[in-house]
């Protein structure tokens, strides 16, 4: 078994144990950080896999979403910290279900697939190659890929600044009133419902 | 043997200590920041000794316990107050002398911790939560997650932002009354939304603060305008210091405490400070921020004041000053750079009159009224206390820019003559 | 590589790792004592002395803290320090790790860091320390933004991703000339990773010792040596990528790169005790409205650069 | 290190995300889910390029472009919790139970 093996075998073990912890750990920021950690794990293995760049590429990507995560989780989570036992779940049985069977059928089409081996050609650089695809051929969908990322920035500065162009952003997201300056023509008592319950859970 | 290399080397750098400042310990803290044997720490986390300095009000011995057993164990407490010595530090405390240097006293007794040996000194509260675990249920549905109180601490609930209306959980946490970040004695219960003070409520006014002895003799007896004038530039460069050291710059910090100890008439606070850095200032974080007006300057006497340009001296009045041509300086806007700028001017002014009265060796004409550094000072109503002005100035600021204006006043009440007489007697 | 390569190698870094963090140390107490006129110790025992006395100072818990998280955070700083100092070519013949995408591993370090500094501030479950961790992630894009652009800006005239051939490309011309807004800028975004001088927003003193506010011992010795060697790769990296890494005439390549790092060191270590530090939200806003738009400037310039 | 192991691993990541997208509660562990997803789909995208691809770059491409995905759903997935929140407090999937407000 050589060096490669077990590096592999390590960080497979760390990414699949990694990504089982992110959701059975009590505290939020864990949870994302070992997400982050199941990321770096598979990084590394694809730096095995000759794929440098990519590998490399995740790190860095990851670390900025994880972080970014990381923070959400402070502010929108009760129990950032993790005094408190944890665990939002519904439907479990149906989620654990829904996992095993995608597991097992794609280790099924893993194992009993028949597959070319091609492996990588000892010459190859894969990053010059990349390279050369994404600022070649490929250059149209690297490029929409970029131009969908800037658009994705400005629809997101509208989604959360809390002033839309014409005041405030969630302006026309409630119903009219009945009569002019009156409460909304959907169901109050429901929303009054929903006050309670938000404070229920914060 | 290579050990005791080691723990001959640690034994060479200064002991690490963290003070706690109570009424008339001014004087000794200086002596400690001015001292080669010790560093004066700002968390008690980072202390090797403990440097009790000037007395503890009854209020807050409890706060005294609890700072006591953040310095980590075995620690050194060095006890350089008349406050009683609490029944737990009996055996332990180091009693020091004022006759010698106070920083040497720390360090002689805390390289003994260096061999490893435990010191006598016993923690002061149980080592447990301050409330046992409250919990409920197993957390399901968010039930026992938001449920009950984890060791006595509520959850944090969302509440109105002051920003932009995404309303957070506020970070909710009280400080002092011997943070080094408020004037001694100063106890605050705050509200952070991330770094946005939210929320400022005094809970206890700071301890009196004590004069130097001069402006207490020149509220009778004439004294020498010198020596008036270079206390006045001392206190002044202090206070320019703590804010030199809140904007990271320590080593500038250290230099002007050390000059304000040795003052001289005719020096200049360029010369003194460093001239680029005290107009470097500016670019801290606050400057032009907490800022004082209308009847709250009359209320914040003294430089505050005239930095918002309300021009009350009481050295108008005395013939001496006007003989040496004395007018007060005064600044316009009352922010923040504006008291430290006026600080600056003051200190400059004071020792320009210094130079002036030694020359003629002038003395001061006792009117019962004294401008001291931190206002008028009058035998029958010593200054009063107005630290309660911050809670509106500082809400909204960064937690950066709030400690910035904190450190930009002097709040705290003025020892009256009596009391400091009293002491004097006493010792 | 063979494994008498490896040793060599991973002796090498960590040996430059030492030396370094012990010049910062030298360097900034003896900048300090200058500065504050105190008669402290010599600067070349300080830095030793200060280290042997947190090495016997006790260990700290607050409570409910993370402790794993707290004492592992400061070993990754530092490991992700010597990372980066690992991807340096002290020759062109010796590079420690020659990762052809070594360029883009330094600007992965950089994120790795703000996670590690955030978990640091996190784990004590302490007010100073996270609002100093909130302070770092707020900041923390806007240093890695600037830093990619600029790293971007080296390697398009050494068209590779790799920290030798961009040091090869400076046979002629170093990048400090050819791109002059690039070492400031990268050396700006230096002070702010490791947190240091102006740009200390998370162990600041108005946060009482902020992010180590409740350190003691050594875990803060390891994290002052952390923050130390985050400099010096700064440098070195610096050195690398600026000022011709390696070359330079009469003396040999490693001593060349040493020498260059120590002058970046210094500087960097200088402007820590001369220049305040402005407020946070001030940085921010200076960071996004000047720092970015530069970093533009400089990748736009590079570019047109390397096209003709 | 051959194509089945590396499939296999790929195939539990996707297998703990789905389960995570399908259980959690809260908006962001859900997003937990999906990033988890997304990292079986480009670790089995990469064994592929690796070794079953010699080395034709649009595997490398294919990759890329699940990471772009990734940045889009994380961005896009804020933005909704923030715009949410800010309407109604909410960071649970059961509290939007209307399609407005």
């Amino acid at each position: 078994m050589s060096a490669v093996d077990i590096t592999f075998y390590i960080n497979a073990a760390i990414a699949i144990y990694a990504g089982w912890r992110v959701f059975v750990t009590d505290s939020m920021v864990r949870a994302s950080f070992f997400l982050l950690i199941s990321f770096l794990a598979v990084g590394v293995i694809m730096l095995l896999l000759a794929a440098i760049y990519l590998g490399v590429a995740l790190f860095f990507m990851m670390a900025v979403e994880m972080m970014v995560m990381a923070l959400f989780m402070v502010m929108f989570m009760m129990n950032p910290a993790g005094l408190n036992p944890m665990k939002m779940v519904h439907q479990e049985k149906v989620a654990i279900g829904v996992g095993l069977v995608a597991f097992l059928a794609l280790s099924a089409a893993a194992l009993f697939g028949q597959y070319p081996v091609r492996p990588v050609p000892e010459g190859l650089e894969p990053v010059v190659s990349l390279g050369h695809e994404l600022l070649g051929d490929s250059m149209l969908v690297f490029e929409s890929a970029g131009v969908t990322l800037l658009a994705t920035m400005i629809a997101v500065v509208m989604l959360t600044s809390h002033r839309g162009r014409y005041g405030e952003a969630n302006h026309g997201s409630r119903p009219p009133g009945l009569e002019p300056g009156g409460d909304p023509a959907d169901k109050p008592s429901e929303s009054e419902e929903e006050g309670g319950h938000h404070h229920h859970h914060h | 043997m290579a050990v005791n290399w080691l723990r001959k080397l640690a034994s060479g750098a200064p002991v690490p200590v963290f003070p706690i400042v109570g009424r008339a310990g001014e004087s000794a803290l200086q002596a400690l920041y001015l001292s080669p044997a010790v560093t004066v720490t700002r968390s008690p986390r980072h202390a090797r000794a403990l440097a009790v300095l000037g007395v503890i009000g009854q209020r807050d011995r409890e706060a005294f316990r609890r700072v006591h057993d953040q310095v980590p164990a075995p620690r050194v407490t060095f006890w350089f107050s008349d406050t009683a010595i609490p029944e737990a530090l009996r055996s332990s405390v180091v009693i020091g002398e004022a006759s010698t240097d106070i920083g040497a006293q720390i360090a002689r007794a805390a390289k003994a911790l260096y061999g490893g040996q435990p010191s006598g000194d016993v923690d002061m509260c149980p080592d447990e939560p301050p409330a046992p675990w409250k919990g409920v249920g197993d957390g399901h549905g968010g039930e026992g997650m938001m449920g009950g109180k984890p060791y006595g601490r509520p959850m944090a609930m969302p509440e109105d932002d002051l920003r932009d209306g995404l309303q957070l959980d506020p970070l909710a946490f009280s400080i002092g009354p011997f943070s080094p970040l408020l004037p001694p004695g100063m106890v605050v219960e705050c509200k952070l939304h991330g770094d946005v003070v939210a929320q400022w409520e005094l809970v206890g006014r700071p301890y009196e603060r004590t004069l130097a002895p001069v402006f207490y003799q020149a509220l009778e007896e004439p004294v020498a305008i010198a020596d008036l004038e270079l206390a006045r530039a001392a206190s002044h460069l202090r206070g320019l210091a703590e804010a030199l050291q809140l904007a990271g710059l320590g080593a500038y910090a250290n230099r002007l405490r050390r000059g304000a100890a040795r003052l001289t008439p005719g020096q200049s606070v360029d010369k003194i400070g460093g001239s680029g850095v005290l107009r470097a200032l500016r670019w801290s974080a606050g400057t032009e921020k907490g800022v004082v007006e209308g009847d709250a300057r009359v209320r914040l006497r003294g430089p505050g004041a005239r930095a918002a340009g309300y021009p009350g001296d009481a050295r108008q009045n005395d013939p001496a000053y006007a003989a040496l041509g004395f007018k007060p300086v005064t600044q316009g806007g009352g922010t923040c750079v504006a008291r430290w700028k006026q600080w600056i001017e003051e200190a400059d002014q004071a020792l320009k009159l210094a130079e002036a009265a030694a020359r003629s060796q002038t003395m001061s004409s006792p009117s019962g009224l004294v401008e001291s550094p931190l206002g008028p000072l009058t035998k029958s109503s010593p200054l009063p206390d107005c630290s309660d002005l911050i809670d509106s100035l500082v809400v909204g600021l960064e937690w950066s820019e709030a400690i910035a204006v904190l450190s930009s006043f002097d709040l705290p009440a003025v020892r009256d003559l009596d009391s400091t007489r009293a002491r004097e007697d006493a010792s | 590589m063979s494994l008498a390569l490896l040793i060599v190698s991973v002796c090498s870094v960590l040996l430059a790792l030492a030396v370094g963090v012990y010049c910062v140390a030298a360097f900034d107490h003896a900048v300090e004592a200058r500065v504050s006129g105190a008669r402290g110790g010599s600067a070349l025992m300080a830095p030793l002395q200060q280290a042997a006395l947190l090495w016997y100072a006790p260990e700290n818990r607050t409570e409910t803290s993370d402790i794993p998280a707290w004492r592992v955070a400061p070993v990754l700083y530092l490991m992700f320090a010597a990372m980066g100092l690992a991807l340096v070519p002290w020759h062109s013949r010796f590079v420690p790790v020659d990762l052809s995408t070594g360029v883009v591993l330094w600007g992965a370090i950089e994120p790795l860091a703000t996670v590690v500094i955030f978990l640091k501030g996190w784990a004590p479950n302490a007010p100073f320390p996270i609002l100093g961790a909130y302070r770092y992630v707020s900041l923390g894009l806007s240093y890695i933004l600037v830093s990619m652009f600029v790293l971007i800006g080296v390697a398009l005239p050494a068209e590779s991703l790799q920290f030798k051939a961009v040091v090869e490309s400076q046979a002629e011309l170093w990048n400090v000339i050819r791109q002059p807004l690039g070492l400031p800028l990268f050396l700006i975004v230096g002070l702010g990773v490791s947190f240091w001088g102006p740009l200390n927003f998370i162990d600041a003193d108005d946060l009482n010792g902020g992010g180590a506010a409740e350190d003691s011992g050594r875990i803060r010795l390891l994290w002052a040596v952390g923050r130390a060697a985050m400099l010096v790769a700064f440098s070195a990296i610096g050195a690398t990528a600026f000022l011709g890494g390696w070359q330079g005439p009469w003396l040999p390549g490693p001593v060349w790169l040493g020498l260059k790092t120590l002058a970046l060191l210094l500087v960097l270590v200088v402007l820590g005790q001369y220049l305040p530090r402005p407020g946070p939200e001030r940085f921010l806003t200076i960071a996004w409205v000047v720092l970015l738009p530069l970093s533009f400037l400089n990748l736009a310039w590079a570019g047109v650069e390397a096209l003709l | 290190m051959t194509l089945v192991t590396l499939l296999m691993v790929a195939a539990a990541l996707i297998g703990i995300g789905l389960y995570g997208a399908f259980s959690q509660q809260s908006f962001v562990m859900l997003m937990m889910g999906l990033e988890l997803i997304l990292n079986g789909a480009m670790f089995a995208a990469v064994s592929f390029w690796a070794l079953t691809g010699g080395g034709v770059p649009e595997g490398q491409l294919l990759t890329i472009i699940v990471m772009a995905v990734m940045a889009i759903e994380m961005a896009m997935g804020f933005a909704l919790v923030v715009s949410v929140y800010r309407a109604k407090q909410a960071d649970m999937t059961e509290a939007l139970d209307g399609l407005k407000h």
